[in-house]
């Protein structure tokens, strides 16, 4: 397969589901007529039709709601929000319902939804678009959480997704969706919980995920510039973490560097950090480096947003202060 | 229903209506006194005085048909067939019970009845019934999701968005508006617009309201018929209003001091058992005897349920840990 | 509004009318230009079709009524007041601008002007005009909340919810529905039970809807003065629907491919402004020089707004973390 | 004043500022006619009406929108959820409203509300019921949150709540509401933002705030029958974090345990974590001990949900293992 980007992968992930197995459906809005926000599902309702690619209306508790119950009515509904910061109006569905039903009922009901959402910020639009959420979904048990940075994992991860008899969340960065990259010619998949190793290296562990590792692969060339060889960890999956290639990393760096868009506090990589002072502590040569978002709602303005949002200047910054390196 | 109109060629069936109402009844009146004893806890909400409704509208079912509910879920959960044990085990946290103690009283499930729940969040439930209903339909199963509500839940945002979204892919699915006149301590009409007039509730998705007597089993049974009759059509969802009366508290703690004694009187008087059984009795169906029979052979049902999740074993620490994922 | 049915008697007003929705189209035109030239980003949704209903709605207010809209919200910012150059300075997120360059095109504010935004998640800014209403009912201030929404927020738990809020509390308060046909690709009656007609919308609140040319400046100006005086009087909530169009796409990056160009021109010729010119010309209340020069006044004064908002500075790393906490 | 407990501490704080401000409003559902689902308002209705004492339907969107729009037009309004688990379905209303109005409007439109919330698990209400999600809210710039565990602080934050000109959340736990404490005479207030030692110490430090507070001091206690001196820190407010209290703490006693019960994944003690290795790295003897909930939704069996939830046993294993204490 040449090249392709990672809408392109998840285009064909959702028309391989559509053509493999008659009970997948995808729920959205404007994912039909329109072809879907960020085109993912463009073209599918011309080819599946309206009873297999549904617009709904736009009420993301009642089609959240609707897919969990599709779901465990025996279809395999994917579900794909138009942006993650809609989700916070059928939060209640995810969690209270979705992520709970299994262990309520002891067992006898399974909710083998998958749900996708773009998110992220640095499109300039403000406030309410461009929050990330994936870190709390990835804190509520019953969940399973992904967020693919290339195109493989995007597509490997979401025929994983599709075979989980468990709620699995994609959350897909906003700015990725054009990203390139070299997907494998057979039905390969990519499983749920296992991080990626990027680029080795022996000096510091970065962690990171989703667009951030764009920037982290950006300090690790910048790294590499002046000697200092940076191991690059892609998480790809949220929830489970994949802790044990984390420590694995740090046992032989010593030294760590964690990256996320999310809000620096109350990210994901506070609970990261925690977990490998816990499990790494006598490994560590200083504090564990951080670097998110600034803890402020997201600017329009282009400066402010940039600004705002986790930088290799931030990184490289977080690293020197922590490690002099 | 008038004595008259009843169609008594089944025999039978009218008294095993009565019997599952009894059932129910005595189901709740024990785990009230099991509450007050200690042995269940968290939230119990009783479902007595209104069994007319579950068992009435659940008589209708196939087994192909889906039956969701919220936490008031007892009654549901026993006229879809549940095993009185297991879901007695349920209410003490057993391992026996019908979700290995996990669940509780508010969240009953029984999967191989197609009893998906038991459900305590206020209108949380309606799109997952809106979600079976799909299912359903698009399996072409010919089955339809029955989804009982409290009038409390039609103030929630998701059954505006539910019953749009069910009349627009016209889901086979009925609404069921249990309106018992309070939710927890507030008088409906206090916090409805239209002081608790629920029949225009479906008018803007083009949902008429059948509004029937929920304290008759009968007519409960005939207007649930017609709306399954609709669903299962595929000419879309139905809407059922209910009026009923739930002859406790909102739940076993609440000291109900937002209504008047002789409110609650004649609402007794109602009591959907006693009169289907006098109307039985003037129909010359059956006799004092039978229906004390009945409720013997209820109350031994009970009592054994009682036992058996009393002699239940507790789940175990392991326990904890399975049935987070599948 | 038939030509005949015009009071006549303030030309001034009639031709103010004319100016503001002029001046919102030449901002919107501009500012769409403005985007594809790169110095405007993120969404930007143009108002430009619909300018009858801000204008015509608003131009009834007092200082101390409230204005709640969405997204697509410079039309009701203009109309309530605002000044074009902050408003085009928000946009292309200057230091200068409404909300410093912080909110953007989405989320438009202006305090002194009870302007209380653009809200960008579709449904969610009508609960805030409810809590206004009831800050003004509270006070006894006499005021109320026109809360602006789109055919898509009727699907959104929170109409519902809103809606049901407002009834039982009698909230001064109007609910102002622009169905312009579509929500974002989507034909409104593809998603909305009754096929897109919202008339039966406020039923279950016991909200009549009047229905009004959301073209017709004076027809919507009306429709407004009755719904605003019924509020105010203390009588509740009132409901409007103005069926309308957008010009454009749904934001500048649509490509429009789910309406046809027939449908796209067929609105057209109902453009609200060349439709009151019309009249005005009709009734002898204008000249074409008049109404021209009115035009070529406003250009200058979005020329101005451009310029202004060019020139502007950005802000400045620091304002990154100002406002966050009041 | 007499010892008085938590409840009666919140009610005396609401009816205070019902009678001195007549801006103050309470919205909630069945916080009038029945006087609240945990009394706090019992009685207000009676005395102050039904302007100020205002039973809501259930839709908890659009009275917690409502009372945000009360804010912004010049009221005080006090909103109580009935369980912070409902406030999932008002989380949009929150967070894109409340918390990001002031930013969004560039300094224009203040929202001073405050949220009320009981919360927590322990009485076997299950999985919809009983999570915590005052870490999430507290992650949100622009928020405010507070957790009191003495009736002292109950009424001393509630205080500075009603005076604060943001948005502030109280979360009270369930299992607090009798629990009984001095409470000052004269009209002191409790600021936000600032952690209290409860019980000063030198050999490690504990951090915790509400009902694990009670965990906390049961800890110390234990502790201290082994001759191990705790100081205890009660964080009081959750945003903003005192963490120079914490981190001058840990400068002394070189030893932490950390103690919430929010899911220990994600929780906010992973956060703090984070910070105190990042603030205080060289100062640590050992990893930082952390104890949650276990990650499992709450089952509804006593003695499971007593597993399930943080315990004395599981700190003191905790601290053995990180500091062999
Ligand atoms: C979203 C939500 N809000 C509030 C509650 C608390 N609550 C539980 S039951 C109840 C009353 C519901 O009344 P109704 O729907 O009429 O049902 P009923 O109890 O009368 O059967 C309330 C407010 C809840 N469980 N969920
Ligand atoms: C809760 C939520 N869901 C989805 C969106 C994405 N979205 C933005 S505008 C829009 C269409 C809204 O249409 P309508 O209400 O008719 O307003 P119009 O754009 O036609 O003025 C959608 C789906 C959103 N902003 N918020
Ligand atoms: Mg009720
Ligand atoms: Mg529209």
């Amino acid at each position: 397969m040449p090249e392709i980007n990672i809408r392109d992968a998840l285009q064909m992930g959702h028309h391989e589901a559509l053509e493999s197995d008659p009970n997948v459906l995808i729920l959205g809005e404007d994912i039909g007529a329109y072809g879907g926000a960020y085109s993912v599902t463009a073209g599918l309702l011309d080819e599946f039709g309206p009873d297999r690619v549904r617009d709904t209306p736009i009420s993301e508790a009642a089609f959240v709601g609707a897919g969990i119950g599709a779901a465990v009515g025996g279809l395999k509904p994917i579900v794909e929000y138009m942006n993650l910061n809609f989700a916070l109006l059928a939060f209640d569905q995810m969690i209270n319902i979705g992520a709970s039903l299994q262990y309520m009922s002891g067992g006898q009901v399974s909710v083998p939804i998958v749900y996708r959402a773009p998110t992220g910020g640095g499109i300039q639009l403000a406030a309410t678009h461009s929050r990330s959420y994936e870190n709390w979904l990835a804190a509520v048990p019953g969940m399973k959480v992904v967020a693919p940075s290339t195109p493989a994992d995007a597509l490997g991860l979401l025929r994983s997704a599709l075979s989980d008899p468990n709620p699995v969340l994609m959350v897909e960065h906003v700015l990725m969706y054009q990203r390139k990259g070299m997907v494998p010619d057979d039905h390969f998949t990519v499983p749920i919980g296992k991080a990626d190793i990027r680029r080795p290296g022996s000096d510091v562990t970065i962690v990171s995920y989703h667009h951030a590792m764009i920037t982290a692969m950006d300090v690790a060339d910048k790294l590499a510039a002046r000697d200092v060889s940076a191991e690059v960890i892609d998480l790809r999956t949220l929830r489970p973490l994949d802790m044990p290639m984390v420590i694995a990393s740090v046992e032989k760096t010593n030294r760590v560097l964690l990256l996320e868009e999310n809000y620096k506090t109350g990210g994901i990589m506070g609970e990261i950090a925690a977990q490998i002072q816990e499990q790494a502590f006598d490994y560590l040569d200083g504090p564990i480096a951080r670097v998110g978002a600034e803890d402020v709602p997201h600017p329009y303005n282009r400066g402010l947003e940039q600004s705002m949002l986790p930088s290799a200047d931030k990184a490289l910054a977080a690293l020197s202060a922590a490690y002099g390196i | 229903m008038q004595a008259e109109a009843i169609d008594t060629s089944s025999k039978t069936e009218l008294l095993n209506l009565y019997q599952q109402m009894y059932l129910i009844r005595e189901f709740e009146e024990r785990a009230g006194e099991m509450y007050t004893r200690g042995l269940i806890r968290g939230f119990l909400h009783l479902y007595s005085g209104q069994e007319a409704v579950a068992v009435g509208a659940i008589s209708n079912l196939e087994d192909r048909d889906y039956v969701v509910t919220h936490y008031r879920d007892h009654g549901h959960a026993l006229a879809r067939g549940m095993d009185p044990k297991t879901a007695m085990a349920e209410l003490f946290g057993k391992a026996t019970g019908s979700s290995k103690g996990k669940g509780g009283s508010m969240h009953l499930f029984q999967a191989s009845r197609n009893f998906f729940g038991g459900h305590a969040i206020v209108g949380g439930h309606l799109p997952l019934a809106a979600g079976l209903a799909l299912a359903a339909q698009y399996k072409k199963t010919g089955g339809v999701a029955l989804c009982f509500l409290g009038d409390g839940s039609v103030n929630e945002g998701e059954f505006h968005e539910t019953m749009n979204l069910a009349a627009v892919w016209k889901l086979p699915m009925v609404f069921f508006l249990e309106n018992n006149l309070y939710g927890m301590g507030t008088a409906v009409g206090r916090v409805h617009a239209r002081g608790g007039d629920f029949d225009m509730a479906g008018a803007p998705y083009g949902l008429d309201c059948t509004v029937v007597d929920g304290m008759d089993v009968l007519a409960v049974r005939e207007a649930t018929k017609v709306a399954l009759e609709k669903a299962r059509s595929g000419a879309g969802p139905a809407y059922i209003e209910a009026k009923t009366f739930r002859f406790h508290g909102h739940s076993v703690a609440d000291p109900v001091k937002y209504r008047t004694r002789e409110e609650e009187q004649e609402w007794r008087t109602k009591d959907p058992i006693s009169h289907l059984g006098d109307q039985l009795l003037q129909l010359d169906l059956t006799t004092e005897q039978e229906l004390l029979e009945i409720r013997e052979s209820q109350d031994e049902v009970i009592r054994e349920a009682v036992k058996f999740a009393q002699e239940s074993p507790e789940p175990t620490d392991e326990d904890l840990f399975t049935d987070v994922y599948a």
